[in-house]
């Protein structure tokens, strides 16, 4: 792992538990040393420089870090959207050769199916998994819908919702076929805070009872130290991971705890810390 | 045996009074008093297949989905040439002249010099009426060439000379019945030179129809030559299922009279002169229209 | 109401531009009848039942026709948009052959399959098939790739790729290809019904065609006028629902 | 260079099976000559000039014809996807008037130009013109609203709004619209060829024809076999690069 | 205006002045009691019941509220993109009849032309202003690309952008033409912190220079409070205009100080206790 420095916070005993785990489990993404750059018109952008990364069975893992450095990318490449130029991507200890079920990407645009209504497209990925009878389907498409507080709006076409509302379904198609990898980029960007904070609560459910292995993009620290068990700090041009934050709070965390924001504190001094130097290059 | 032995004759003709003989025998045959039929004998079906121009009907002789068929001269003869006269035979004569050339009823034009500097209007570029309207005009002393000279040929499908003479597009048409009759009837047009010595229509047959069942081969040819005396001796009747025929086969109607008019041009003759063969090669060489082989020994195989 | 009162308005003036160059006979009557003739033609035609059977078995060959070459067409499409060798050898081939004329498909039909039918519905298909092959790999080659994206994360494959993702995101594209196929599966019929000779019934090309070896022209513009208001028609029918259901889901032509 | 040898090899393939069926006699040697009989009759047609001088003509005419229907199809498939006026009476004459065959057109180009290169041009355009108006407006409808709104706000208005936003975000229709029109334009023009003779010029419709109507298979074929290579290398020169522009532009086109 | 409560923050001094103001100058937006629903397959969608708001010449206004309540549509009916069911919108007096370039809409989605270049879109809004030079716009255009860090992506393609870069040109391209008023949706939803921080210092600057009124809709309460002179809060089903908060900070304001955190505090606590009813419902 390319880590320049790493802080540790919260109760030591926990700390040494988790550490424990993690070495003990065996890491169900491993990433390593993979680069990519894409060739545009003005020249080659170099968007990730040889980034390492283990991610154990079970672990919520998010990334930080400045527009345009990569973590878009980044998903895409653990995806198997997009082959590396180098490095390997390994899941469950298999290199990965495609996107499949198994990773299910949320992405930073909606990109919800125009061609089905907000249910048709919730039911998708549903409709590929084997063994759900018809009424099972139908019944977990409802419940994610009524999660993301869509009931209603079943019907709906997708050009008739707000952008939050289509972030929202986009979120409730991700669940609901229950992947065991699940790879979101900023899927809350578009919300308001009230129902931010639901899912806050809604997804760290999810994640525990079913033991899902999450990696989630945000711009916003706060959100990301209450979520994840790692913090991960990109910097830009090129990509690479700068410094990772264990986040060792007891579960449920609340986003307006002391502590958190504490955390929190700490992940965006070290961004800023970080970004100073680009800055002064972007402008 | 069972019905399955009965042989299927298919044969063809064009909608057109100049080809009566086909038009009429396929009247009968719907009627259910097959001309053909009935002096082929019980096992013998004939399918009636109506073109709507040569280069189809020679194209379904080349596919083998047709054995014989009326057609007019210049088309068999192009086919017989392409094949090396390996693929299709004229077996018998059905119908000659019928061509004519045309200018309107009050056109200065009064003799062959008068066209100097005119437009005439054929049919199609290369076909009976286009070689023998420039051999004409050439005996005439003018200089022709395919796309000018003395006198401009405008070759012009059928249906639309009505409209470009009536406009006066073209100064004269030199075309074949029924559209002579059409000019004179619906644009006040007056012939000029009638065109007698001309093959309109004959019947031809695949090489394989021919190999394969001479003895109607020869049956045919025979009751073509009977239809034909049938026909001249029964002008009105034939004129009657002629019309009704091509009512049923266009959906079109046709004037008695203009189609009695028309009838008064055509010669239909079951001869073959070799003469009259050797003459449209000749002038079809002589406007620049054959590259090929012009071999016509082979071309009528009397059956 | 007033929209359709505005359209009637301008297909009225329409008719009586007609009526009025019919009047002042510039050109001979022979060549452009007055509308009343073509009425006449047209009533008479409808009584004796040639315009219903000709209209009949011209449908019939039409949707034929059109049919198989959407149902080969589309799926040569999906393939040609696919793999780069379809590409390079149908995909060619497609470019190339769309632009011949029907006629020349006529020899062939009469080789492979005699005066039959299948013949005529041959050079239909060939006629259709070819503008459908080139409207659906464009139709799929436009579609935004995150729609790939996202269904490939859901475990989507191949023909599940293909037929729940690929050709409905294609799909606006491809009702428009399908239209332009309509239009050559018209044209290319009304040149099969002249050139390919077959005994099994009388379309409206051959009454096209007779009526124009006859200069009988009212019954040319009748046909003309039946062939229009079939094309209105099905547009009316099978075109206009799709795309408006399309725009409607689309949340497109608000414009 | 893999691609290219498939499908050179592809092609290869077709050639092989035709002489086989050719030496194989199964069909008739006149209606099937052998790929050498043809490629003969190119050789000589191309010595003694004939080709190209048709290719030259008919060209013209194919370019003449097509840029006008693009010139005035465009337009009137604007007007026709912005005012509901025009949908209801160009819109309903360009969906009847697509199917028309080309022969419909004939006697109206005849009497209003006479036998000259304006009539023969007229046929053409009426081929192509409707199917650009309809692929027009079908892309215009398409567009995503949001572009529409998006420079409304920004002050495009009318013709600024025409040009630099709705025409650029229909381009991916327009043109498939536009290859389509291409396909219709060259059967227009195939016949138009043929029905409208006139004395300027032979082009290779005539040739097709007169190839058909000697009996001359070698001659049809070769004649094809051109119309094919014109259709591709149409594509290759003039649509190929248009469409590789806006995949890069729109990230389309990485399935 | 539909206001239930209006708790005023600020030294009252500053208070008085600005309302002095207030009424002084003339509206430069009045929307009166405007409605709209949309028909959609479901039903009917009450999107905005009733709202009046005025703005003032030079005034920044934000606007917060729930996913799905209205604001969206709102900014569209001042933009004159979508005209109301009833009710009244005028513009310098004036009633609004459609959209045009005096009030300039940065939409919620990035809406950028994929046929032009970043730089092209930045340069389109430009084209269409009467007596500049060609150099001057393209200077104008560079400054703005400059101003969101993307001068290096000058010719890239718009599919070529990262979500956040994305965003970021349309907010050049939003503010190169120097619109009046200035109707922003969600600006910053796709930036990082870092980026944020800048781009509200210069949000300030140039709406300070060139006494532009702006509308500006926001998840994030702090970015809010950090902006606007009022913060509206916007209630769902039907969409309203529920309270009201004038912020009276002085300026240039800092997003991480003690004052605007407690602002912040306090609309947050109100957008709480507003949706407490909606999510009783919406579950
Ligand atoms: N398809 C592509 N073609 C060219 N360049 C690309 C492409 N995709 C991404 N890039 C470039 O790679 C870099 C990283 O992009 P990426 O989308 O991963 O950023 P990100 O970290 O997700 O940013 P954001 O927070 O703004 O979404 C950017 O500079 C972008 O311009
Ligand atoms: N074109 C439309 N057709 C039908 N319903 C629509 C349409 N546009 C908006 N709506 C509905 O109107 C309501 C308000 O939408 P709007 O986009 O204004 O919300 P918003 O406040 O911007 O939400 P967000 O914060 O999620 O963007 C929503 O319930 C939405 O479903
Ligand atoms: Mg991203
Ligand atoms: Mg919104």
């Amino acid at each position: 792992m390319f880590v320049t420095r790493a802080i540790r916070l919260g109760s030591k005993a926990t700390s040494s538990v988790s550490e424990e785990l993690r070495v003990i489990a065996p890491s169900k993404l491993a990433i390593e040393d993979v680069s990519k750059s894409f060739k545009t018109g003005t020249g080659v952008v170099q968007a990730l420089d040889r980034v390492s990364l283990q991610v154990g069975e079970g672990e919520f893992i998010c990334l930080v870090g400045a527009s345009g450095c990569g973590k878009t990318t980044m998903l895409n490449i653990i995806a198997g959207l997009e082959k590396p130029d180098s490095g390997t991507v390994r899941a469950d200890g298999k290199p990965v050769t495609g996107p499949g079920r198994e990773r299910l990407v949320m992405f930073q645009e909606p990109a919800l199916f125009p061609w089905l209504n907000v249910f048709g497209n919730v039911l998708f990925g549903l409709k590929l998994k084997p063994n759900l009878s018809k009424k099972n389907r139908h019944d977990v498409a409802k419940y994610y819908l009524e999660l993301v507080g869509l009931s209603r709006f079943e019907r709906a076409n997708i050009h008739e919702l707000s952008g939050g509302m289509k972030q929202r379904v986009s979120l409730a198609r991700a669940l609901a076929p229950n992947p065991r990898v699940l790879l979101m980029d900023e899927p809350f960007a578009a919300l308001d805070a009230l129902t931010r904070e639901q899912l806050y609560g809604d997804i760290q459910k999810i994640w525990k009872a079913r033991r899902k292995t999450i990696v989630f993009v945000t711009h916003n620290v706060r959100e990301a130290a209450c979520l994840g068990d790692r913090v991960l700090l990109f910097s830009p041009h090129p990509g690479r991971i700068r410094e990772e934050f264990p986040v060792e709070l007891p579960r449920p965390r609340d986003i307006n705890s002391v502590d958190l924001a504490a955390h929190a504190t700490q992940i965006t001094k070290a961004l800023k810390s970080l970004g100073q130097a680009e800055v002064t290059v972007a402008r | 045996g069972r019905g399955e032995e009965k042989t299927v004759i298919r044969f063809g003709h064009f909608p057109n009074i100049t080809h009566a003989q086909g038009v009429i025998a396929h009247a009968l045959t719907r009627q259910g008093k097959g001309w053909f039929e009935e002096r082929l004998g019980p096992n013998v079906e004939i399918q009636w297949f109506t073109y709507n121009a040569g280069p189809s009907a020679m194209e379904a002789i080349f596919a083998g989905s047709l054995d014989l068929t009326y057609v007019s001269q210049g088309p068999a003869r192009n086919a017989h040439f392409k094949s090396n006269g390996e693929e299709i035979h004229v077996i018998s004569g059905a119908a000659n002249a019928g061509a004519a050339l045309v200018v309107k009823a009050d056109s200065p034009i009064k003799a062959p010099s008068d066209f100097r500097g005119k437009k005439i209007a054929t049919p199609q570029l290369g076909n009976t009426q286009d070689i023998s309207c420039r051999a004409w005009l050439k005996a005439q002393g003018f200089n022709v060439t395919q796309t000018g000279g003395d006198v401009i040929v405008v070759p012009t499908n059928n249906p639309d000379q009505l409209a470009l003479f009536q406009s006066g597009g073209v100064n004269a048409v030199w075309t074949v019945e029924p559209w002579v009759t059409r000019l004179e009837r619906d644009a006040k047009a007056r012939v000029f030179l009638e065109d007698k010595d001309i093959i309109t229509t004959w019947l031809v047959s695949s090489a394989k129809f021919l190999r394969d069942h001479r003895e109607f081969a020869k049956k045919i040819a025979a009751a073509n030559v009977e239809l034909t005396k049938w026909i001249q001796e029964h002008e009105a009747e034939a004129q009657k299922l002629l019309i009704a025929e091509l009512k049923e086969e266009t959906r079109a109607a046709f004037a008695p009279n203009a189609v009695a008019q028309a009838w008064k041009r055509i010669k239909f003759t079951t001869e073959v002169s070799p003469n009259l063969i050797a003459k449209a090669v000749q002038d079809g060489k002589d406007a620049g229209f054959y590259k090929g082989s012009t071999d016509t020994s082979k071309l009528v195989e009397t059956p | 109401m007033k929209r359709f009162l505005l359209a009637a308005a301008f297909f009225a003036v329409l008719l009586l531009l007609w009526e009025a160059a019919f009047r002042a006979r510039i050109w001979s009557p022979v060549l452009l009848p007055s509308p009343w003739q073509v009425a006449s033609y047209l009533k008479n035609a409808a009584v004796d039942g040639t315009l219903a059977k000709a209209t009949v078995i011209t449908m019939r060959r039409l949707l034929a026709g059109y049919l198989i070459g959407l149902v080969v067409g589309l799926p040569l499409g999906l393939l040609t948009a696919r793999w780069k060798l379809f590409r390079d050898t149908i995909g060619t081939m497609a470019l190339g052959l769309q632009t011949l004329p029907s006629v020349c498909w006529v020899p062939l039909a009469l080789l492979w399959f005699g005066q039959t039918e299948a013949a005529m519905l041959f050079v239909v298909v060939m006629g259709t098939l070819w503008s459908v092959v080139i409207a659906t790999e464009t139709g799929v080659r436009n579609v935004p790739p995150i729609y790939r994206r996202a269904a490939l994360t859901m475990g989507s494959k191949r023909l599940h790729m293909w037929f729940k993702v690929i050709l409905p995101a294609a799909l606006p594209f491809i009702v428009s290809g399908m239209k332009q196929g309509w239009a050559f599966a018209w044209r290319s019929l009304m040149a099969a019904e002249i050139f390919v000779t077959i005994l099994t019934g009388f379309g409206l090309g051959q009454l096209l065609h007779y009526g124009r070896e006859l200069s009988a022209m009212d019954q040319v513009i009748a046909i003309m006028l039946v062939i229009v208001v079939i094309g209105l028609l099905a547009d009316k029918i099978f075109f206009s629902p799709i795309e408006t259901f399309l725009h409607r889901r689309w949340g497109t032509s608000q414009a």
